[in-house]
């Protein structure tokens, strides 16, 4: 297992936003989270990347604990994290995002490299180089946050619901761009409202309810799955 | 029964308070008595979140205020007195269209420099404020007598009697509207203003009638204090003394009625008392700045945490109190 | 005969961002009128459009006829047209039966001489009373000296719909009232809508529990980027080609 | 006329040029850590007394003691990180009321240290560069102006280029998307406070010889900074200096005119204006505050 999250519970004040979830990423592989608003999505994703401290459990990234490291010394074991909402620096050109996405690297020749790297697969980040974040648009931001966050070279990606408030067709290009980056190694842990996209992009799925893990297992079993089918799909 | 019993105790105490202490101690008494007020009425203010700079300046204006129209218009001193805490709340009325403009930092900086170009008026303004000097020769207040006793205004004991009845009925007020729906929606803009909003609540009209209110009081506490010194001038107004307010205010706690008096009161007598007797008064802004730092990181509720603690752990047995706050 | 309330053209630009494109739907009275879309389709625009959060760009939103778009939001209550927030918006430091004292600002307005002298008595009782009404009616009344802010996430959204409640509003606007609730929750909730509708109280929601917004609104209106897309019953919008379509284009029909 | 005119704008030129680096400094300070530095005038006339200690007391070379002030100055501004505001970082209120109290303990020592008396520092240098009769700028005051446009500059190119610098602008921007990033809000905080009170250090020491100094002199320095912050835009640093610029040489104008007390009321109006019209400032985007 890349990474593991065993029995994890945060609270806010005395409110349990998750209680014991256990999760488990194995290398290589797309597992995307899902449920309905406030059912401990993003908390659960917060935990794991050390944005929120944990009342109770452990999380292991390759065997190692990382549960209670701060935010900034995870990043360095491998674990990017594009939040929700993008949180790209505004008022900051494209190319200082991205570089400020290396910011822990010391590799300085393989830094431009991987540069031009996410300028070759976003060619639209490349067009604005040197334009403020703030003046693109919602699906360029997305890409934006996401080239910032392969940047410093993760071994994981944790990605808070990227097809938010996006056109259908740029929610298309982001979902391949994520299939591309898992298809060149990189494992993924996705939260997504949009159910139907991400039970079809993973290959392992949980469902949260109100903090709680309500099921789990391969994703095409879930999308399969009467529950899920009318509670996420809709249908 | 038992109220009354503490009620009765407690106005015997004060009243015979001042017969314990030397004159100065007397005159820091009046003081106190005058702060308690002032402190009091800036915790009203921020009931509704917004904490000012410009208190003590508002204060000021009423202090001026009542001076002058003793002084130029020649009005009975306990009206003018009235008239001053008026006045204070009327340009605080006015104030309230450029400064709750602004919110949080802004707010807090817009007061400051409100306050601080009013003061700046006093003194680039001879006629009427008297320039940097400021006013002197105000008007005491008359003697009088009631019964047997006699109030001699030159005495800090009788000036202590007339100043303590006032600001006890300020502060019955203060209590009064604190503790009335008008209260509770002014703790209702404070942690939720759009919900407040949402559930009717004119939230401009509430941040100015508590603006106006708390400015109204620091008026008269600014009068009840410059009939008894005498003058009045700018720089006794100045952002030193709002950070002692503030300091008072913050190390006793803001979310009880009672916080900002103890802080007021443990201060002054920490500062008059044991400072001065230490003769550490050259210390005196470095101690009080320590306290200041220290009990925002380690008594971030003030005294009144403290206090809590104690009567809790007393009253804890007894929960037929509880339900009766 | 006028509708109740009406949202005509309504419009709202963000910079460049159009967020609501001339939206118009009408909201009978004493039904439960769903908003509904895919994220980001501008329901919770709307929703701070019309309840005076966010003046609007263009267009007008008529209640009994009034044109009351660009109120203040106090002024959009005292119409009464009270609406919930997203999230658990409450005066978390006060307690639960505060909260509801709150909302009874409106029918019972207080004043700060009364308030001094002491002459209000009547009016605390009345306000008090509507309060404990309003806890009773959402099963709140037993955690009425609790902290709001300590209260779980259902009986919190719980309250939020209470203190709108206890004011006697024509129409409450509920922003996703089943966020954070269990099913069981949820069922509960949706019985006590029911209750309100009978009571005559108009209910528009935004919602994004299909379930729930199926199985208890009149009407419901769909839309998508901005624009009007769909309205009509539960089982008609459910089979609305363009509805299906605005839901699932976030899914990929190449797979 | 013309004369004058001239000579007021140079005496502006100078104005600014102090006033920029301690409003860039607060500006800095507020960006990164989200306070509001009340002890920032203290911390320039805490400069200001390092260079009576060590220049006119112990006979230290000028421009030697100018650097240890402004060296000292900045371990002030770190100390202040540590003891107070990363403790109180979850306390809105808390850093600006520690703050209050801080500037209340420097101006106590400076007091204690040096008296109450204003000090007069024997002038570094008498020189003057004539433009014409009546035109002319002390060499003690192109030291400041050299200072600001230097150490300006040096910031500017370490904002914009450098890897420390741009995470510096990135948890002033989002401090939690920082900290994603592998950046600690820490050592950023630690950065901007040691940056910002060195920058106020610097002006008190090289203004040192020019003013009176005193304990009470932070005052009008702090009230200055604010207005110039305000009216540039809270959170931009382009802004402040540019709001430094115009505040100069409306105040000094106005100073010489007609007075300086009027032209404190100008000042502080121009700012409630500002506030009033457009509470984000002149330049100021709603980000933070």
């Amino acid at each position: 297992m890349l990474l593991e999250m065993r029995g994890i519970a945060v609270n806010y004040g005395k409110i349990n936003a998750i209680r014991n979830i256990s999760i488990a990423v194995p290398e290589g592989k797309i597992v995307t989270i899902i449920g309905g608003n406030g059912a401990g999505k993003t908390t659960t994703l917060r935990a794991m990347s050390g944005m929120i401290p944990i009342a109770s459990g452990e999380i292991l990234f390759e065997g190692v604990r990382i549960d209670h490291l701060p935010a900034h010394k995870i990043v360095a074991h491998g674990i990017a994290h594009v939040p929700e909402g993008r949180r790209i620096f505004k008022e900051m050109t494209v190319e200082e995002n991205l570089r400020t996405g290396a910011f822990l690297r010391r590799d300085k020749d393989a830094v431009e490299e991987d540069l031009e790297g996410v300028f070759k697969r976003f060619p639209r980040l490349l067009e604005r180089r040197s334009q403020r974040a703030q003046t693109m648009s919602g699906g360029e931001q997305q890409m934006l946050a996401i080239g910032r966050a392969l940047m410093s070279k993760p071994r994981l990606l944790l990605m808070d619901e990227p097809s938010m408030g996006l056109a259908p067709v740029i929610v298309e290009e982001i979902a391949q761009i994520v299939e591309e980056i898992n298809a060149n190694g990189l494992s993924v842990v996705l939260v997504e409202q949009n159910a139907e996209l991400a039970l079809e992009l993973a290959n392992h799925a949980y469902v949260l309810e109100t903090g709680n893990c309500a099921m789990e297992g391969p994703a095409s079993e879930l999308r399969g799955n009467e529950h899920v089918r009318a509670a996420y799909l809709g249908l | 029964m038992r109220n009354l019993l503490i009620f009765v105790l407690g106005s015997v105490a004060l009243i015979a308070l001042p017969y314990g202490l030397s004159f100065s101690q007397q005159e820091i008494l009046v003081f106190l008595v005058i702060n308690i007020l002032l402190v009091t009425s800036y915790r009203l203010m921020t009931l509704t979140g917004e904490w000012s700079l410009g208190h003590v300046v508002i204060m000021g204006v009423g202090a001026y205020a009542s001076a002058l129209y003793t002084k130029e218009l020649g009005i009975y001193v306990p009206v003018s007195m009235i008239l001053g805490g008026v006045t204070a709340a009327l340009l605080a009325v006015l104030l309230s269209f450029p400064l709750f403009r602004m919110k949080g930092f802004y707010f807090l900086i817009g007061s400051f420099a409100a306050g601080e170009i009013i003061r700046l008026i006093w003194k680039r303004f001879r006629e009427p404020f008297g320039g940097v000097r400021g006013i002197s020769g105000i008007d005491p207040m008359p003697d009088f007598s009631i019964g047997i006793y006699q109030f001699d205004f030159f005495e800090p004991v009788s000036y202590y009697y007339f100043a303590g009845v006032i600001v006890i009925a300020s502060l019955w007020v203060l209590w009064r509207i604190e503790k009335s729906p008008v209260g509770l929606t002014f703790h209702a803009v404070h942690w939720q203003d759009k919900l407040a909003q949402a559930s009717g609540v004119n939230l401009r009209a509430y941040r100015t009638l508590a603006f106006a209110i708390a400015s109204g009081f620091a008026g008269l506490a600014g009068a009840l204090q410059a009939h008894y010194v005498g003058t009045v001038n700018p720089n006794s107004f100045d952002i030193e003394v709002m950070v002692f307010v503030l300091t008072w205010a913050i190390v006793g706690g803001t979310a009880t009625f009672y916080g900002p008096i103890l802080g007021c009161i443990v201060l002054t007598v920490l500062n008059e008392i044991v400072l001065r007797e230490m003769g550490l008064e050259q210390a005196r802004p470095l101690i009080y700045g320590a306290i200041m730092i220290l009990s925002i990181l380690f008594l971030p509720d003030g005294l009144e945490s403290l206090v809590q603690k104690v009567t809790r752990r007393r009253s804890a047995p007894k929960p037929e109190e509880k339900a009766a706050t | 005969m006028t509708d109740f309330l009406e949202v005509r053209n309504l419009t709202m630009r963000f910079g460049g961002l159009t967020a609501v494109d001339s939206l118009s739907f009408k909201v009978e009275h004493g039904s439960i009128h769903g908003l509904i879309g895919p994220n980001g389709a501008g329901k919770t625009t709307t929703f701070n459009m019309i309840s005076g959060f966010y003046t609007p760009t263009e267009g007008q939103i008529l209640l009994r006829g009034e044109d009351i778009s660009g109120l203040k939001m106090h002024e959009v209550a005292r119409r009464g047209v009270v609406r919930t927030f997203q999230h658990s918006t409450l005066f978390a430091e006060l307690t639960v039966l505060e909260n509801a004292l709150v909302g009874t600002h409106m029918p019972f307005r207080p004043n700060i001489f009364a308030a001094i002298i002491g002459w209000d008595k009547e009016d605390r009782r009345g306000a008090e009373a509507r309060a404990r009404e309003a806890l009773d009616f959402f099963g709140l009344l037993h955690l009425a000296e609790e902290r709001a802010g300590d209260l779980s996430h259902g009986h919190q959204r719980a309250l939020g719909m209470a203190v709108a409640y206890a004011s006697h509003p024509d129409v409450i606007l509920l922003d996703e009232p089943f966020t954070g609730m269990n099913p069981e929750e949820t069922k509960h909730m949706m019985g006590l809508m029911r209750r309100l509708k009978e009571d005559g109280i108009t209910i528009l929601l935004v919602e994004h529990d299909m379930q729930a917004i199926m199985g208890l609104c009149d009407t419901i209106t769909c839309m998508s980027f901005g624009k009007f897309l769909a309205e009509g019953g539960p089982t008609e919008i459910r089979n609305h080609p363009a509805v299906i379509e605005a839901y699932l284009g976030g899914a990929r029909h190449v797979a | 006329m013309v004369e004058l005119l001239a000579q007021t704008g140079l005496n502006a030129v100078y104005a600014a040029s102090y006033i920029s680096l301690v409003a860039v400094g607060l500006v800095l300070i507020f960006g990164v850590m989200g306070v509001v530095n009340f002890a920032h005038g203290e911390l320039f006339m805490a400069g200001a007394y390092a260079v009576v200690a060590l220049y006119a007391d112990m006979h230290v070379p000028f421009f030697v003691a100018v650097a240890i002030g402004m060296a000292f100055v900045g371990l002030l501004g770190l100390l202040m990180e540590w003891a107070l505001f990363r403790p109180l970082k979850d306390n809105p209120l808390g850093g600006l009321v520690a703050s209050i109290g801080f500037l209340m303990i420097l101006q106590s020592l400076a007091v204690m240290g040096f008296g109450v008396r204003m000090e007069h520092i024997p002038p570094v240098t008498q020189e003057v560069v004539r433009f014409t009769d009546k035109v002319g700028l002390p060499v003690a005051r192109l030291y400041v102006i050299v200072a600001a446009v230097v150490f300006l500059t040096a910031l500017w190119y370490f904002l914009k280029r450098t890897r420390f610098g741009w995470a510096l602008r990135a948890s002033a921007q989002d401090p939690e998307a920082a900290a994603l990033q592998g950046i600690s809000i820490t050592q950023t905080a630690r950065i901007a406070m040691f940056i910002g009170a060195a920058l106020a250090g610097v002006a008190g020491a090289l203004t040192a010889p020019l003013v009176s100094v005193n304990p009470h002199m932070g005052h009008s320095v702090i009230v200055t900074a604010f207005i110039v912050i305000i009216v540039g835009g809270v959170g931009s640093l382009e802004g402040a200096i540019l709001a430094s610029v115009a505040y100069a040489f409306v105040h000094t104008f106005v100073t010489t005119f007609w007075d300086g007390v009027l032209a404190d009321i100008v000042g502080l109006s121009l700012m409630l204006i500002v506030l009033i019209v457009k509470p984000t400032g002149l330049f100021g985007s709603a980000d933070r505050a």
